[in-house]
């Protein structure tokens, strides 16, 4: 029987017992991601994280990627664990634990949920810093709003 | 029909709020609802940025015909991890 | 400062306190391989496992590789944690946590340490069946000594 | 020369030892010493497997020349991990 879980919460995140959940006598890889608020970011310290999550519809999003990658890589087990909410500097805000017989496939399987995680899931992360903040992947060029665009466009 | 529209995150805050009632005619279209959203509010995002939608938690594409109860939300740019 | 820990044991790893060495503000991601003794070897219950080791060998080899990975990956946090003796089912043998800004280096460059740990550094696994027992990566047929050999080249 | 050998894992037990001191003319190579070696002991390992020596913990090729008081130890096919 596959293993998964698929959690998101508001607490700190234990990578240990999220990888607990996938250590199985059969499998002798297991692959652990951890995902970190980092100090710097593009060069700007960074204060805090804020993280916001539509949950239902990214539990469904992550089901479906455990579905692809274990039709993909032939692994069973797979333990996702997202925070959200405000994340400090250092604090953990994902853990992926993916486990199989080999470590190639652990490893392969881990690298793609995580990618594939951050295309699909709907997650945001929302960067805080000394004199601001933005919300990731919305650059802020391409995602001006209306008058702010036009304002940009005029330049020559 | 009147529907029911969640935003988040960046969205959220540019249109100041969480939910909105956004009236289109029946049959409309996920680029119905959002061409009615934007009148709603125009500093959502430019003209030339496309606004996701999922439709009863599933990314939806611009033909998908709405329907009255249909959980609609406006997916900015995703950046989970 | 690059990080780097190298541990050669007999007493249980805690995947945890390794994977802890290598977290700091500027890391982003970490990815953690945990090894484990699995229950079955090619189709037959294992009972343990004993790793042997030529320990100051076996350190800088493995300090070679993690000199090799940086400079290949840009990686700078490395830690490494070897259990040797016995070893019983679903135990822990090998922990390599590898700590970068990115999450694409960090996979690489942990799936590569396990790799070249694998291919050179001067650790045995004996598996132990419940009829038997053999040294991992010593092929009975090609290793086979002089006498056994003889007689599996004399067969039709 | 006398040198001091050191058997690991599969070798340790065809040995039947952990060391044990071989002599070999002074200028001998490490082809010279397995094959002393193999002499010795003629289970260690059938003549077409090439016996792996690391010389003070670096592997050594067939023509390296040992000197007395070298730590060489015979390797066979490793399975860390």
């Amino acid at each position: 029987m596959p293993y998964e879980m698929i959690e998101i919460t508001h607490q700190p995140l234990d990578p240990e017992q999220v990888t607990a959940q996938v250590r199985r006598d059969a499998n002798g890889a297991v692959v652990t991601f951890l995902g970190a608020t980092r100090l710097y970011s593009e060069g700007k310290k960074v204060v805090r994280l804020e993280y916001e999550a539509y949950e239902d519809m990214a539990r469904r999003k992550l089901a479906e990627i455990c579905q692809e990658i274990r039709a993909e890589f032939g692994i069973e087990d797979i333990a996702i664990a997202h925070r959200i909410g405000r994340v400090d500097i250092g604090q953990i805000s994902l853990v992926v634990a993916v486990a199989s017989p080999h470590r190639k496939e652990a490893f392969l399987a881990c690298h793609q949920i995580v990618d594939r995680l951050k295309e699909t899931v709907p997650i945001w992360k929302k960067e805080f810093f000394e004199d601001g903040s933005r919300w990731v992947a919305c650059d802020d060029h391409y995602f001006a709003p209306p008058g702010a665009a036009a304002r940009q466009q005029a330049r020559p | 029909m009147q529907l029911e529209v969640r935003f988040f995150a960046l969205y959220r805050e540019r249109a100041g709020r969480s939910t909105a009632t956004v009236g289109v005619p029946d049959g409309a279209t996920v680029a119905d609802l959002t061409s009615a959203v934007r009148r709603l509010y125009p500093r959502l995002a430019p003209p030339e940025v496309n606004i996701v939608v999922a439709v009863n938690a599933e990314y939806a594409d611009a033909g998908t015909v709405l329907r009255p109860g249909d959980e609609i939300c406006l997916i900015p740019p995703v950046s989970g991890g």
